[in-house]
């Protein structure tokens, strides 16, 4: 399945753009952790990364559609 | 009101939005941007936020605290893209009958908006940079 | 800045007051008369102050929360005289570093103003009037 | 001796007058307020009545003198 995702703050930094296109063996939210992870080892630096599915944040178990808006969240730091 | 803005927050545009008859109470914070940070020098922030998810995740913490608190009006702009010195990052307002459940209200809706809503800042500082929280 | 005023309360510059480059953090609470007093049904307020004192009391407030917080900056706006429904009565905000004593020391400032301030209210209801916490 | 008595709020309805002058038996603040409250029994129904002076609130020990700027404070409702 191939996944647009966009990325934000350090996590955007540490992939290379805002928007990045993925192909992950699987179908749920665990899987594209996994996936994205091996592509970008950096992103184990970070203190978290959520993923929101339809601007929603996502359980590990989630399942994805390839039209699926999907969002990677490092820790946030708004106010 | 809920607005994400590249421009100045207009705070009386965020207190006018909260005036209310039945509300005694008017509890607002401000968080503006410092000039040091521990040791650092801070030079300017970069605001950075994924708008259509962060105005869900502040109605959420709007909603959750009308629950909790007689919340009679909030309103909240957060300020986006680059900040100096001094300048407003949100301006939070919230109207309540009595004051105590004012500040309440208030800083429970802040405190929250730092731990969920995604919106990410980055300081610049002599000789670096850094996104906020970002690393353990 | 302490003011004691019989005009309506200009908020910005209250607020303007506050603004200090090492603070990150502004807690504001604006009390304002509400329409509705236990059951009663409030047409207006009279304030009136012994100012002199007053002032000097206030001042002893913010130098206490000095004391106890790392206070930037403090300004207090009280409106005396005549207060429609909908008007403010009181503007108190703190500058501090962080957000949490911001809370923390507006919350003790506006409490403690309103135990020891020489300020009191009349309310004028249908049918009569009073002297808020006058009487046991 | 002879006090001129700044009154406001609550105290001044009850004693009529924004400034009264009140002759008192005794020097300090204690001797004060039981004058007071024998010449205006409307303000023992106060729920506190705190004499000020020189814009200070005294205790009941202070000693006043004529010269002395002296208000009736009773309950504060600012805010």
């Amino acid at each position: 399945m191939e996944l647009k995702i966009k990325t934000f703050g350090a996590a955007r930094d540490m992939m290379g753009g805002k928007e990045v296109v993925i192909k992950i063996n699987g179908t749920n939210v665990c899987d594209l952790r996994k996936t994205l992870v091996a592509t970008y080892p950096a992103l184990a630096d970070l203190r978290s990364l959520l993923i929101a599915v339809n601007q929603q944040y996502a359980e590990d178990s989630q399942q994805l559609k390839e039209t699926d808006e999907i969002a990677l969240i490092p820790p946030v730091s708004g106010g | 009101m809920i607005e994400i803005t590249s421009n100045k927050i207009d705070r009386e545009k965020v207190l006018g939005a909260v005036a209310h008859l039945e509300g005694g109470a008017i509890c607002t914070f401000i968080g503006t941007v410092r000039s040091k940070t521990a040791d650092k020098k801070v030079l300017r922030l970069e605001y950075e936020c994924y708008e259509p998810m962060a105005i869900q995740e502040i109605q959420k913490i709007i909603d959750f605290a009308k629950v909790k608190w007689p919340v009679l009006a909030v309103a909240v702009s957060h300020r986006v893209g680059t900040l100096q010195l001094g300048d407003e990052a949100v301006v939070l307002a919230v109207s309540t009958p009595h004051r105590k459940e004012s500040f309440e209200a208030c800083q429970f809706m802040i405190d929250t908006l730092k731990q969920t809503v995604p919106i990410w800042k980055k300081e610049i500082f002599e000789g670096g940079e850094e996104w906020v929280s970002a690393h353990p």
